[in-house]
């Protein structure tokens, strides 16, 4: 068929992974097509995912904040909440960075063409705009980024009452009794919305704690700050039903290990359901190019990023866990330095992850229990926050700081911050890791006093045996 | 009553064994970029720094060691 | 004369030098005295210092947050201001904080001797407790950390409306206008908590600009956001003359150059003094000791932060700038465990500095004007908030990341933030300055989004060229 547009290098999907191979592309030179489904770039994240519950979240952070300041001599009256403003404010935001995007594109001279992309050759890509006009697009190199969708239940009708993540930002309405399907971050992230602007929560989760994945003894701090927000956490419980009545949303539960009790049913005023996200790769039409797309929709790559046709590349959700934009924005410079005959390689040795709840919980690297699943001995700094002299200050010392260290060689294998701010911080720690630093490297490190980083340096003094703001070290 | 010394920081390890096949060798981001712009195979330099930790200086040992190598074998 | 009480270890002054000194020379196994002036531990910093100006900031940066939310979607009417609660919070913090530290004085059997100690020789110093008792202490070695004390303009007369940084941490009224009277750190904190509590404030300094020390351009980011705070900022201008009159303070000056216009005379509420602060190294009966002090009031020191007299060390503000806590604790390790015997040498590459106004200041390491006037050639990574998802969704997008590399190693020798959480942050920076890491390190680790802190992983990645949430770089 006929070529409408020809370029060196054609990227699919503008979430963060697709924009940053873009325009990293661009700027090493190549001549670069976007393609992208939706008018706005900057995909899940910028749109309906990272951006959006960060900006509600900031909003529910000050209100939280205001309500436990009249112990500190200053009372502020409940505040007027207008929704619709509040949402107005969240949609400027977005706009904001994705006109911000758009300008970058622009300058960067990036060909955005807008439709759903299907590979129709290893070289051709036919993009369906939304008034039904079909482009093809030849090009020599692509990355593919067209990200992830989130996971649905099978037996949960269609109802406005019944939202995903997407419909839950939307924030139609506050509800007075809510359900998350799913204790995951975000699925907490926006229970912490929703309860700071009046709703009661309930969470069910499979799996025998929230936060799956974090330091366990970082979660049950969490748990204890957060537990004014819910009626019931629901652990080890299965949703088996969800009925759409005129009075609410009728869930019902079940064990999730046979012979439990289980919960009794339960009507909402709205359900979440938040089970997770399923990769986009069985909807692109990859088979056309070639590439080999596993049963559960994921793109293997190799430490390129590169699928098993040579001059195509994969990046962000759809290759893998964890789906995370920054690790889709690493991928993406690897990706395009790669296809540019660099010898680019991702070899990043931790992903970090935060919860942006309230307080944030912060981890990278390993855990305590996957060092112990993988039987590598470790060794803890530990630094209450009770001890800091800011988070007292700031009437929040519930939070703590944690580094572990492998017992044998004492350099730092991963960390684990809860508390304000803690996402902010977890960097450091990161770069620890990359580096390859030990206790005395970064408790030597001067941090400023009285800051919530300097946590940081007094865990690693904690596990060297020097902190002067703990009690004496317990004789090893 | 005998002054009980606390306990010693634990020292740095010495610089380990060489590695097992499949390792991942301590480096800084920055010298493992290099490492691969050199088409160098970080598994098999030896590393000086803390815990054997391989430094740029290493590489550079390592880059102007083949060199001689070669240089001798020719 | 007879010795009352005889130690292995004497420390003087229980500040965070003091303390801490004594904590790890107690840790270390050291039978050790600790003479403190005052009923707490803790000193400046944690009882006129650090920390409760901290806990005031806090609370003001919440009642600034506060203000701007209703563009946000959330009314907040202004709240009922408790000047005495505030005050009994920031008293319940500090109270927190001293009471902890003497717990862990006692944990590890420090004995803590309350008295003004002047030395009587190289090894006795006589401690005049607050019933006049006088007792002798014997000391084997000692730290000498004795602060600092406000420096005092002597034209200044006694008066309540006139106070230095002490006198405003007590929070004895909120004027309509008030004059401090120095642009640094501290009269600036002190400006912050005064002008959200609803006084109206000028601010004049000698210097040509506030904040001295800090990168201009972000104490210009600075300046502008806190431009509503302040009526007059007199810089280059010379205070010469207070009068306490009925109604109010009347301030005189001059220009600090010959022959430039002059500020006319103006009338306060309250006047804050914060022009410095001078060492106690002349207070303590040094030459008793053999200990030299100069001029000034310092001691000086070596490496190991060992004085003239081999067995007598000193730490903290009164051996030098910069005057902050966090310089005084390192000191104080290394002096308590070289005086033990061990080969602990003071070698920090740089000590970090804050200013915890709104937004917060943060350096470590070279600034620009430093490193021109040192001749170092350096280039930078710059990212400017206004490109954060996450200072966007906070409705806080005036800060920047901006770090420095030498042009020639490409090695990281400094870096500023300015942004809510600045000082939370720049441990990341310090640490990269100490681990020697250059801009692929910093860039190639993985920072969480979207954070404030990926934007120093961001500047990073600016300086090399490969940010991609920037407009394209500029070809080099
Ligand atoms: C509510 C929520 C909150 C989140 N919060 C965070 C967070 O705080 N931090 C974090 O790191 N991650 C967060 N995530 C996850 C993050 O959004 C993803 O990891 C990230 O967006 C993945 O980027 P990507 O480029 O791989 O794909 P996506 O962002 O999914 O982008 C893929 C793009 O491809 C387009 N596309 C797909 N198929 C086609 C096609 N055939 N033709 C044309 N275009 C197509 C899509 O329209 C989309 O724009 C959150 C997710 C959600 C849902
Ligand atoms: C308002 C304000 C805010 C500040 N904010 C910060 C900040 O945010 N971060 C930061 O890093 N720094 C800050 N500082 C500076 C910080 O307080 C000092 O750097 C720090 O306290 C120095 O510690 P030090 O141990 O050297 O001395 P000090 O804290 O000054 O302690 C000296 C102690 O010695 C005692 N003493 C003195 N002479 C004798 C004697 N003859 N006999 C017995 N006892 C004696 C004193 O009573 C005092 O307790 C601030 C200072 C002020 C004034």
């Amino acid at each position: 068929g006929p070529v409408d547009v020809e370029c060196e290098m054609m990227v699919l999907g503008a979430g963060p992974g697709g924009y940053s191979a873009a325009f990293r592309s661009a700027d090493l030179g190549m001549n670069t097509v976007l393609v992208e489904k939706y008018a706005t770039l900057g995909g899940v994240c910028l749109n309906v995912g990272c951006i959006p519950s960060k900006a509600l979240l900031h909003v529910a952070h000050i209100m939280d904040e205001t309500a436990h300041m009249a112990d500190l001599g200053v009372s502020f009256a409940k505040p007027d909440v207008d929704i619709d403003k509040l949402r107005a404010y969240k949609d400027k935001v977005i706009k904001t960075m994705t006109g911000g995007l758009a300008g970058m594109a622009k300058a960067r001279k990036v060909n955005v063409v807008q439709g759903v992309g299907k590979f129709l050759s290893p070289n051709h890509i036919e993009v369906t705009g939304p008034d039904g006009a079909k482009k093809v697009v030849a090009f020599q190199k692509a990355i593919i980024a067209a990200g992830s969708a989130v996971v649905k239940l099978p037996f949960v009708p269609e109802d406005p009452r019944i939202v995903d993540s997407t419909g839950a930002l939307e924030l139609r309405q506050v509800p007075k009794r809510m359900l998350v399907i799913g204790g995951g971050i975000i699925g907490l992230e926006m229970a912490t919305v929703y309860s700071t602007l009046g709703a009661r929560i309930d969470v069910v989760e499979m799996m025998d704690g929230l936060m799956q994945g974090a330091d366990r003894e970082a979660v049950k701090v969490w748990q204890k700050f957060n537990a004014s927000r819910f009626d019931n956490i629901m652990l080890k419980t299965k949703t088996v039903g969800v009925e759409a009545l005129p009075e609410g949303i009728k869930v019902t539960f079940e064990a999730a290990e046979a012979g439990q009790p289980a919960p009794e049913a339960q009507v909402y005023d709205l359900v979440l359901v938040a089970v997770g996200r399923s990769p986009n790769g069985k909807k692109i039409g990859a088979e056309a190019a070639g590439v080999s797309v596993t049963d559960r929709g994921f793109i293997p790559v190799d430490g390129q990023m590169r699928t098993n046709v040579p001059h195509i590349f994969a990046i962000g959700d759809l290759v893998g866990q964890p789906m995370l934009a920054h690790k889709a924005v690493h991928e993406a410079h690897v990706a395009a330095e790669a296809a540019h005959g660099e010898k680019a390689f991702f070899d990043a040795k931790v992903i970090p992850s935060v919860a942006y709840t309230d307080p944030e919980v912060a981890w990278v690297g390993l855990t305590e229990d996957e060092a112990k699943a993988k039987g590598i001995k470790i060794e803890k700094g530990h630094f209450p926050w009770a001890a800091s002299g800011r988070a007292v200050a700031n009437g929040r010392s519930e939070g703590f700081t944690k580094l572990l260290f492998d017992a044998e060689t004492h350099r730092i294998i991963g960390g684990t911050i809860v508390g304000t701010s803690a996402g902010d911080m977890i960097g450091e720690v990161a770069l620890a890791i990359e580096m390859g630093a030990d206790g005395v490297d970064i408790g030597k490190t001067i941090h400023p006093h009285p800051t919530l980083g300097e946590s940081i340096g007094m865990a690693a003094e904690a596990y060297e045996g020097v902190c002067t703001d703990l009690p004496p070290p317990r004789k090893r | 009553a005998p002054v009980v010394a606390a306990p010693p920081r634990p020292a740095r390890a010495p610089a380990p064994a060489p590695r097992a096949a499949g390792d991942k060798p301590l480096a800084a981001p920055a010298v493992r970029k290099r490492a691969w712009d050199l088409g160098i195979e970080l598994q098999y330099v030896a590393g000086s720094g803390p815990a054997g930790r391989i430094t740029h200086a290493d590489l550079d040992a390592h880059v102007t060691g083949h060199r001689q190598g070669r240089a001798a074998a020719a």
